[in-house]
C-alpha cells in the first residue's frame, strides 16, 4: 500500500534542548522542547514535572481548536515521558506548523516525540503516530487524497512502541465500527514503520 | 413537568438496594495509621491521599459511590422549559447538569459558502459549578471541551449547515447553542450530548419572508417549523484507573485521579467519534470492550430521549 | 461583536429575529393597559399578588451550598463556596469579604446576552453584594472571601430579588454564619399602579415613563431586601421616577411581600435540617 | 412535636423566641435537639446562659447564627448556647486549632504546608501554612533541621499560631503529639515510627530523619488534647 | 509583560569576555565586524510561506489573504496586517499567546518597514470601492532566537511578500467570481520597493559597531542602530556618537541591503523556475536533501575560525578607517537620513545595561503601564450602613441614607427605630 514518506531532521534549531523537523508525506512540523526549565508558581507540582504545550499555526489568528491539539499531545507526552525525575519543574513542548496537507496532527505528534527523544528526557516508550483516511469510496488508506472533500472519515492513531497499545486515538467524520478496526490494524502495522524509521533517525542512519 | 423537579431529582436507583452491602465501609479500607481512626476517617483518608482511597476502593471491587465498575448513573432530561430560547432541554447524569439552551439569530452567509448558515456551539463553565474554576475568561478545559463538542456536532452532521440557509449569499439562520454546566460532577459530553441532542428536537424556527431586491424580511412568529435533525447522538465515556481498570461514567474525582480518558460517540449505528486524548495506553480489546458497552447503552438513552419527546 | 480567541465565534453580525416581525404599532400605553386590565394582570394575578415560588437546596453538589429558586417562569441558581483566601491582597482586613457575581445566560432573556459580563450584570453583582454584606457575619472569618455566584436560567422578571433571596438561602445552606434570614422583593409602579414582583415586561414597562392622555405620571422600579427577624431593610435599590408617598407605601407593600416569604423559606430550611440530622444519625 | 411549636406557632413572619430554659431538660436536648434558623431569637443572655459558637447576642437576646441545631455547653458553670449546623461546617482553621497538613515545600528556614482538615472536619478547599524552623519542637529549638523533621508529601499534625497581620497560618508542632504521622519512603512505601525522631520504611528497612508525632491512643480524641493544653 | 522566570542573564563575565574580545577585534563567532551571518531563504509549498535562517536565528513567515470590506478612510485600498509571534519555541522565555514589549516593539518596527514605506501596492488590492478588498495578513513566527530578530523577520515578510500570489477575481458585472488556484494563475503582489532592516550594535559608546549582532552581542549592546533601506532610512538607539559614524554606517547597510534585495529576488525566481519545471516543492524536500547536523562539527568549526580570522579582522579595520574619510564627503548624495528618531524612551539608551535586564526594549514601559489602569465607576449606595457597636457583636444596622425617606420609614418602623435610638 503506498504511504507517506517520513522524513526528518533533528537538532535544526539551537535554542532548545531538542528539536525535530519532521515531514510525513508534505506535511512539515518543527518541534521544539525545553526541560526540564523552572516551574511557574501557578503550575508547580510537587512529585512530577509539569508538561506544557503550545501549538502554532502557520497563519491567522490563535483559536480554540489549537487548544484540543495542544491538550491531546501534551497528554500523550504525559504519559511518556517520565515526569516524576523531575519534581518542581516544567517540560515545554512547542510545535510550529510548517505545512499542512492533511495529516497535521499525527505529524506534529511525530515532531515532538523525536523532539523529546533528541532533548535527552527520560523516556517510558517512544510513542508514533499514524494518519489514516477513509474516503467517499470507503477505501482506506495511508495517504491523504487530493481533495479535502473527498474525506469522509479521518483517524489519527497514537501507539506505544512496547506494546502496540493505543495511547490516543481522535477522529474525524462518521464511520462503522469495522472500518474502525481496519483503520487501527492498518495504523498499527504502520506504526512499526514509524517506529523503525525513529530508531534509524536516532542512530543516524537516515536511508529512508 | 416542573423543571425543578428535573433539576432537583437525583433517582439513584443504584443506592437504596445497594446500600447496605456496598456502601464503603472503613473497615474494607486499609489503615496507615491510628491517628486516622476517627469519626469521618474515610473524609480525611479521601482528602489526603485520594488516589490511594481510590485504590483501596477499587481493590474491593467496588467505586466509592457504590456503583459497579460498568454501571452508569441514571440519567434525566427534562425539554423545552425554557421558553426564551428557541429550543431548550437539560440533562443530568447523575449528579452532572447541563443547560443547553438554542437561540437562533439571523445573518449574512460566507463569501465562500453562500448557501450555508452557522452553528455556534459553546460550553460555559462556571465557577458556579464547582470550587475549581474561576471567574474570568473560559479555562483551558472549557474551550477543549467547546472544541470537541463543536468536531462532533460537525462530524456527526446532525444538523447540516445547508438546512439553515434562507436565500443564497444573502440571508441564513445562525443557531447559538450554548451549554452551560450548573454542576460539575463527570462525564461532561454526555450529559452535553444529551442535552443537545433533546434541544434540537425541541428547536422550532419561524419562517422567514425574504425579499431579495428590497432586501426585505418579514417573520412570522405564527409559523414556526422544526429544522431536520439527521441524527441522534449517544455520547458515554470511560476513564482508565491506573493502567487497568476502566471504569464507565466517571464522576469528577474519578476523572481527576484516573489515568485516561476516552469518549466514545455513537451516531445510530455508526461511530463518529472515538477521542482518546493520550493518557494511559490501552489494549484493542478494551478500546472494542468500550465500544461494545456504549453500543448497549445506545438504545437506553434514545428510549429515554423519545420518551421525554412524547411528554412534551 | 469583538472577535473572542478562547470561544466558537459566530459571523461578525446577527440579528434577532424578533426585529422583523409584523411591526408592532400598538403605543407603549396600550400595551400597559394589555397587561393590567380591571385589577388583574395578564397572567390572572391581582396586583399586588406574588407568584408562586418553590425554593430547593442542594442542588450542586460541587458547591458548600447553593440553592435553586423558580419564581413564576423566572429560574435562578445561586452556589455559595467556601472561604478562601483573597486573590491579590497584601492588607490585612478584620472582616471577611463576599464576592458576588450576578450572570444571565445567553439565552435567559428574548435578546440574546454576550458571554461575558455586561454593565446590568455588573450593577446587579454590586446590588447582590450590598445586600448581602451586613447579612453575613463577616468576622467570623477574617481575610477572606466567600464566593457567591448567581446564574439566571429564564428570566421572568424581578430576577435580582430572586436571586437575592435563593442567596440568602444558599449561605444558610453552606452553613455560612448569618445574622439573619434574608428575603428580596420587587415592586414595579407605572401610572400609580403598583405591580408586586412584576414579569418581565411589566418590569420593563415600568422602568420608562408612558404618557397617560399627555401626561407623564410616576413610574419606576424597586428592589428591596429585608433581614426578617430584626425586620431592617439591607438593600433598597429604586429606577424611575417616584414620589415620597408612593416610596412611603411601596416600603409597606414589599415589607408585608417580604413577610409571607419568610414562612416557605423557612419551612424549606427547617425540613433541609432535619433530613440532614436524620441522615447523620443514620450513618452513625 | 417540640420540634415544629418554634415555627408554626405564629404565621407573622417572626419565630418565637425558644424558651430553652423552661420547656426542655438538657437530657431532652440532647436526645431531641431544637432546630433553629440564622436570626432565630434563642434565650436571655444572663448570667446563667451566654452566647457560644454559631450565636451572637444582640440587646441581651442570644441569636443563632446557622440553619442547624441547639446545644448546650456547660462550662465553668456557665451554659454555653451553641448552635451547629446539621450539615458541614464552614471552618476556617482558628488560633489552638488541632490541623491535619500536607507538607509541600520544605527550605532552609520553614517548610509551607497545605492545612487539609481542621480537627474534625475535612476541608473542602485546603488552606496555606507556614511552620518555621523555630516552631518544630519544644526543646533545643535551635537544634531543628527541617529536612530533619519534615519532607514534602508528610502529613503532619499541627497546632495553629495566634494570628498575626501576615496573610498565611503559622503552625506549630513543638509538643509530643504533634509532627508527622504518615510518611513514605523515599521509594515510596509508607514507614513506621520507630523512635520520636526517626521512621523506618515498611519495605526497604531504611530509617529516615523525622518529627514523629506521638501516637494518640484512639480513645483520646481532639478534645482532649485542646482541653489540656487549656489546663497547662 | 514578558516574565522573568526562564530568562538568561548575562553574567558580568561574559560581558567583559565580549568587550575585551572586541578590544582585540574578534568577534565571539569569528566573524568580522561588519560581516553578517549567512542568509538561507526556503519557500514552502504554499504560496507566501518562506522560512528564513539568518545564521542560527530562524524565523517562519506566511501570507494569508482574504476578502473584507475596506477601512472607510481608505475606501480604494487593500489591507495589510503584520503580526509577529514569539513561538515559545525560539527561547524558553517567550510565553504563546501573550503580547511582551519585544513583541509590540518588533510589530511596530517591521510596520514601519513594510507598512509605512509602502512596499505594497494595496490599491491593486482593491476589488470594488468601498465595498470589496483583499486584506493580507502576514504571520512571522519566531523559530529560534540567536540574536537579530528583526533583520531575519523582514528579510522573511519581504519574501514572503514577495512569494505570494493572491487568487484571481472577475466580475460578471453583478457578482464576483474568485477562482481557486486550480481554476486561474494566481496573481502576485505589487512590490513596488524592497524594504529591508539591517542592524547594528554599537558597544562603548560608538567605539565599536558591530553588523547583525548575535544573542550576547544583542543583550551587552549599549545601543543599536537600525536602518530599513530603499525609500525611508530611519536611524535609532544611540549613544551620543559621532555623526560621521552614523553616516558611515548607514552607508554601509546600504550596500548591505543591496546583497540582501539580490538575494531575495534571486531565491523567489529560483522558486519560480523550479514550480515551472513542476519539480517537487515543500518543506519536505529540503529535509531530505540535507544530512543530519551536527552540533559539535559547529563548535568545532567556531574554533577552528577563532585564530585564522582574528588578523583578518584587523585588516578590515584598518580598510575602515581608511575609507571613513571618503564616504563622510560621499554622503550628502548617496544616503539621505531623513528621519532620525528614537523610539520608547530615548533615554533609555542612555542608562548601561543592566545585567537583569537584558532586554533593551523594555524601555517604553512606563508608557504602556498607563494603559491598564482602569477606572471604575462604583454607583453610590442608597443605603449606609451604622454599626452598632453596643452589643459588642459586630451587627450592622442600615438607615435609609436619603432624610426624608427616613422619616417615613420612623413612622412605618416605629419600633424598631425606637429601639436602636435607645439603644
Amino acid at each position: 500500500m503506498e504511504k507517506p514518506q517520513l522524513s526528518c531532521k533533528l537538532g535544526i534549531l539551537s535554542r532548545p534542548d531538542g528539536s525535530a523537523m519532521f515531514c510525513e508525506g508534505e506535511t512539515t512540523v518543527i518541534a521544539g522542547i525545553y526541560g526540564p526549565v523552572e516551574v511557574k508558581m501557578q503550575k508547580v507540582i510537587n512529585d512530577k514535572a509539569s508538561v506544557e504545550c503550545s501549538y502554532r499555526p502557520k497563519s491567522g489568528l490563535p483559536g480554540i481548536e489549537d487548544r484540543l491539539y495542544e491538550s491531546l499531545i501534551r497528554n500523550i507526552c504525559e504519559t511518556s515521558l517520565m515526569a516524576s525525575l523531575y519534581p518542581r519543574s516544567a517540560i515545554l513542548i512547542t510545535l510550529q506548523e510548517m505545512h499542512d496537507s492533511g495529516q497535521l496532527i499525527s505529524c506534529a505528534i511525530n515532531a515532538a516525540c523525536l523532539a523529546c527523544l533528541q532533548s535527552g528526557i527520560d523516556m517510558k516508550f517512544m510513542f508514533g503516530a499514524v494518519t489514516c483516511f477513509l474516503t467517499k469510496e470507503e477505501v482506506i488508506s495511508l495517504m491523504p487524497p487530493i481533495s479535502k472533500s473527498d474525506v469522509k472519515a479521518l483517524f489519527v492513531f497514537v501507539f506505544d512502541n512496547a506494546a502496540g497499545r493505543i495511547i490516543a486515538s481522535h477522529t474525524e467524520g462518521s464511520f462503522s465500527e469495522e472500518q474502525y478496526k481496519e483503520a487501527l490494524n492498518l495504523g498499527r502495522e504502520e506504526s512499526k514503520n514509524v517506529f523503525i524509521f525513529f530508531k534509524k533517525t536516532l542512530v543516524g542512519i537516515n536511508s529512508c | 413537568m416542573n423543571l425543578m423537579c428535573i433539576l432537583y431529582s437525583v433517582v439513584p436507583t443504584y443506592q437504596p438496594a445497594q446500600k447496605s452491602q456496598n456502601k464503603v465501609r472503613l473497615s474494607q479500607v486499609k489503615v496507615f495509621d491510628n491517628n486516622f481512626k476517627r469519626r469521618n476517617m474515610a473524609e480525611e483518608y479521601k482528602s489526603l491521599h485520594p488516589i490511594k482511597y481510590y485504590r483501596d476502593c477499587l481493590a474491593h471491587d467496588i467505586r466509592p459511590d457504590g456503583r459497579a465498575f460498568d454501571k452508569f448513573r441514571p440519567v434525566l432530561l427534562n425539554i423545552g422549559s425554557i421558553d426564551t430560547t428557541d429550543g431548550s432541554a437539560i440533562a443530568k447524569v447523575g449528579k452532572t447538569t447541563i443547560v443547553c439552551g438554542i437561540k437562533a439569530e439571523l445573518c449574512k452567509p460566507k463569501a465562500d459558502t453562500p448557501n450555508q448558515g452557522f452553528v455556534v456551539p459553546n460550553l460555559e463553565l462556571p465557577p458556579l459549578c464547582s470550587p475549581k474554576f474561576r471567574p474570568g475568561p473560559p479555562s483551558d478545559q472549557a474551550q477543549v471541551l467547546t472544541q470537541l463538542i463543536a468536531d462532533i456536532i460537525e462530524n456527526s452532521k446532525c444538523v447540516d449547515p445547508k438546512d439553515l440557509c434562507i436565500y443564497p449569499d444573502k440571508l441564513a439562520w445562525c443557531l447559538f447553542i450554548d451549554f452551560v454546566c450548573l454542576n460539575y460532577d463527570g462525564s461532561l459530553i454526555d450529559a452535553c450530548i444529551i442535552a443537545l441532542v433533546g434541544a434540537l428536537h425541541t428547536l422550532t424556527l419561524p419562517s422567514v419572508d425574504y425579499d431579495p431586491s428590497l432586501d426585505n424580511k418579514l417573520v412570522n412568529l405564527e409559523d414556526r417549523k422544526p429544522i431536520p435533525i439527521h441524527s441522534t447522538l449517544i455520547s458515554t465515556t470511560f476513564v482508565i484507573f491506573d493502567d487497568k481498570i476502566i471504569l464507565a461514567d466517571p464522576t469528577v474525582d474519578e476523572e481527576n485521579y484516573c489515568t485516561g480518558i476516552v469518549t466514545i460517540v455513537l451516531k445510530g449505528d455508526e461511530l463518529c467519534c472515538v477521542h482518546k486524548p493520550g493518557g494511559s495506553p490501552i489494549t484493542e480489546d478494551d478500546l472494542f470492550d468500550c465500544i461494545d458497552k456504549s453500543k448497549l447503552r445506545s438504545p437506553l438513552i434514545q428510549n429515554l430521549i423519545k420518551t421525554a419527546l412524547k411528554q412534551k | 461583536m469583538p472577535v473572542d480567541h478562547k470561544r466558537i465565534n459566530g459571523p461578525e453580525e446577527t440579528v434577532p429575529y424578533s426585529l422583523f416581525t409584523k411591526l408592532n404599532t400598538k403605543s407603549l400605553q396600550q400595551q400597559f393597559k394589555e397587561q393590567v386590565r380591571d385589577e388583574k394582570r395578564s397572567d390572572n394575578r391581582l396586583l399586588l399578588e406574588h407568584r408562586k415560588i418553590f425554593i430547593k437546596t442542594g442542588l450542586v453538589s460541587q458547591a458548600k451550598g447553593s440553592a435553586y429558586i423558580e419564581q413564576g417562569k423566572t429560574k435562578v441558581i445561586v452556589s455559595v463556596f467556601d472561604p478562601r483566601e483573597i486573590p491579590n491582597r497584601t492588607d490585612y482586613s478584620l472582616k471577611g469579604e463576599i464576592y458576588c457575581e450576578f450572570k444571565f445566560a445567553t439565552f435567559s432573556c428574548t435578546k440574546r446576552r454576550l458571554h461575558q459580563q455586561d454593565t446590568e450584570e455588573k450593577q446587579y453583582s454590586a446590588l447582590m453584594k450590598q445586600a448581602l454584606d451586613s447579612t453575613v457575619c463577616r468576622h467570623e472569618f477574617p481575610n477572606f472571601q466567600v464566593d457567591i455566584y448567581a446564574f439566571v436560567l429564564h428570566n421572568d422578571g424581578s430576577a435580582l430579588s430572586a436571586a437575592i433571596t435563593a442567596a440568602g438561602v444558599a449561605l444558610a445552606h453552606a452553613g455560612v454564619p448569618m445574622y439573619d434570614l434574608i428575603v428580596s422583593a420587587t415592586l414595579g409602579i407605572q401610572q400609580n399602579i403598583k405591580l408586586l414582583d412584576p414579569s418581565v415586561t411589566e418590569q420593563w414597562l415600568c422602568e420608562m415613563p408612558v404618557p397617560l392622555d399627555g401626561k407623564v405620571g410616576n413610574q419606576g422600579v424597586i428592589v428591596m431586601s429585608m433581614l426578617q427577624s430584626h425586620e431592617q431593610i439591607s438593600q433598597f435599590y429604586q429606577v424611575g421616577n417616584l414620589s415620597l408617598e408612593d416610596i412611603t407605601d411601596s416600603i409597606k407593600i414589599l415589607e408585608n411581600a417580604c413577610k409571607e416569604l419568610i414562612p416557605l423559606i423557612q419551612k424549606h430550611l427547617v425540613k433541609h435540617v432535619l433530613k440532614t440530622m436524620k441522615n447523620k444519625s443514620e450513618d452513625k | 412535636m417540640k420540634r415544629g411549636l418554634f415555627f408554626n406557632i405564629d404565621k407573622s413572619v417572626r419565630l418565637q423566641q425558644i424558651n430553652i430554659i423552661s420547656c426542655v431538660t438538657m437530657k431532652e436536648l440532647r436526645d431531641e435537639p431544637p432546630i433553629c434558623l440564622p436570626g432565630q431569637r434563642l434565650c436571655l443572655s444572663d448570667k446563667i446562659y451566654t452566647s457560644g459558637q454559631g450565636t451572637y447576642e444582640r440587646r441581651g437576646y442570644i441569636y443563632s447564627q446557622l440553619a442547624g441545631y441547639v446545644d448546650i455547653v456547660e462550662r465553668d458553670g456557665v451554659k454555653v448556647v451553641e448552635v451547629h449546623t446539621s450539615g458541614e461546617q464552614t471552618v476556617v482553621p482558628t488560633q489552638g486549632d488541632i490541623v491535619t497538613a500536607q507538607v509541600y515545600i520544605i527550605t532552609q528556614q520553614h517548610c509551607k504546608c497545605f492545612i487539609k482538615c481542621v480537627g474534625d472536619a475535612v476541608l473542602r478547599r485546603p488552606f496555606r501554612a507556614i511552620l518555621r524552623r523555630e516552631d518544630i519542637r519544644a526543646t533545643e529549638k535551635d537544634k531543628a533541621d527541617i529536612y530533619k523533621s519534615f519532607r514534602p508529601g508528610d502529613i503532619i499534625l499541627a497546632r495553629v499560631l495566634p494570628i498575626t497581620e501576615a496573610h498565611t497560618y503559622q503552625l506549630s508542632t513543638a509538643e509530643n503529639e504533634l509532627g508527622v504521622v504518615i510518611a513514605h519512603s523515599e521509594h515510596g512505601h509508607p514507614m513506621v515510627p520507630i523512635s520520636w525522631t526517626e521512621m523506618q520504611c515498611s519495605k526497604t528497612y531504611i530509617k529516615e530523619c523525622r518529627k514523629v508525632a506521638k501516637v494518640v491512643p484512639e480513645n483520646v480524641d481532639q478534645e482532649t488534647l485542646k482541653k489540656r493544653k487549656k489546663s497547662e | 509583560m514578558m516574565s522573568s522566570v526562564r530568562k538568561a542573564i548575562v553574567s558580568n563575565c561574559e560581558k567583559k569576555f565580549l568587550i575585551k574580545n572586541l578590544a582585540e577585534w574578534t568577534r565571539l563567532d569569528g566573524r568580522a565586524f561588519d560581516e553578517f551571518r549567512e542568509i538561507q531563504i526556503e519557500f514552502g509549498k504554499d504560496w507566501g510561506c518562506c522560512y528564513v535562517s539568518l545564521g542560527k536565528t530562524k524565523v517562519l513567515a506566511q501570507v494569508s489573504c482574504e476578502i473584507q470590506q475596506p477601512k472607510s478612510s481608505r475606501p480604494s485600498e487593500g489591507i495589510l496586517n503584520i503580526n509577529i509571534e514569539l513561538n515559545p519555541i525560539a527561547a524558553p522565555h517567550f510565553e504563546a499567546g501573550r503580547q511582551s514589549d519585544l513583541s509590540v516593539q518588533l510589530n511596530r518596527l517591521l510596520e514601519k518597514c513594510l507598512k509605512d514605506s509602502k512596499a505594497v501596492d494595496l490599491e491593486s488590492l482593491c476589488i470594488k470601492m468601498n465595498e470589496k478588498v483583499w486584506a493580507l495578513r502576514l504571520d512571522i513566527n519566531v523559530l529560534n532566537h540567536e540574536g537579530n530578530i528583526l533583520d531575519c523577520a523582514s528579510i522573511a515578510a519581504l519574501a514572503a511578500l514577495a512569494h505570494f500570489r493572491r487568487p484571481d477575481v472577475t466580475s460578471d458585472g453583478e457578482e464576483f467570481i474568485i477562482h481557486s488556484y486550480k481554476q486561474r494563475d494566481p496573481i502576485p503582489l505589487v512590490i513596488q520597493h524592497y524594504p529591508v532592516c539591517i542592524t547594528y550594535s554599537i558597544f562603548n559608546g560608538g567605539e565599536f559597531i558591530l553588523a547583525d549582532p548575535m544573542l550576547l552581542e544583542e543583550n551587552v549592546a549599549d545601543a543599536f542602530f537600525i536602518d530599513w533601506i530603499e525609500c525611508i532610512q530611519g536611524t535609532l538607539w544611540f549613544t551620543p556618537w559621532r555623526v560621521d559614524v552614523i553616516l558611515n554606517t548607514t552607508n554601509k547597510a546600504a550596500s548591505r541591503a543591496e546583497t540582501v534585495v539580490q538575494l531575495i529576488k534571486e531565491a523567489i525566481e529560483q522558486d519560480n523556475e523550479r514550480r515551472l519545471e513542476k519539480v517537487e516543492l515543500g518543506f519536505h524536500k529540503a529535509v531530505e536533501a540535507k544530512p543530519v547536523e551536527n552540533s559539535i562539527g559547529d563548535l568545532s568549526i567556531c574554533i577552528d575560525q577563532w585564530s585564522v580570522k582574528h588578523k583578518k579582522s584587523k585588516k578590515k579595520k584598518n580598510k575602515l578607517t581608511e575609507g571613513e574619510e571618503k564616504i563622510i564627503k560621499e554622503i550628502s548624495e548617496t544616503v539621505q537620513v531623513t528621519e532620525i528618531e528614537a523610539l520608547g524612551v530615548g533615554s533609555a539608551a542612555l542608562v548601561p545595561q543592566d545585567s537583569e535586564d537584558g532586554n533593551r526594549w523594555q524601555a517604553s514601559d512606563s508608557e504602556n503601564d498607563d494603559d491598564d489602569v482602569m477606572v471604575v465607576d462604583i454607583p453610590k449606595p442608597v443605603i449606609e450602613t451604622v454599626d452598632i457597636l453596643d452589643t459588642g457583636s459586630e451587627e450592622e444596622i442600615v438607615v435609609i441614607l436619603n432624610a426624608d425617606k427616613k422619616t417615613k420609614k420612623e413612622e412605618k418602623e416605629n419600633k424598631t427605630m425606637i429601639d436602636t435610638i435607645l439603644t
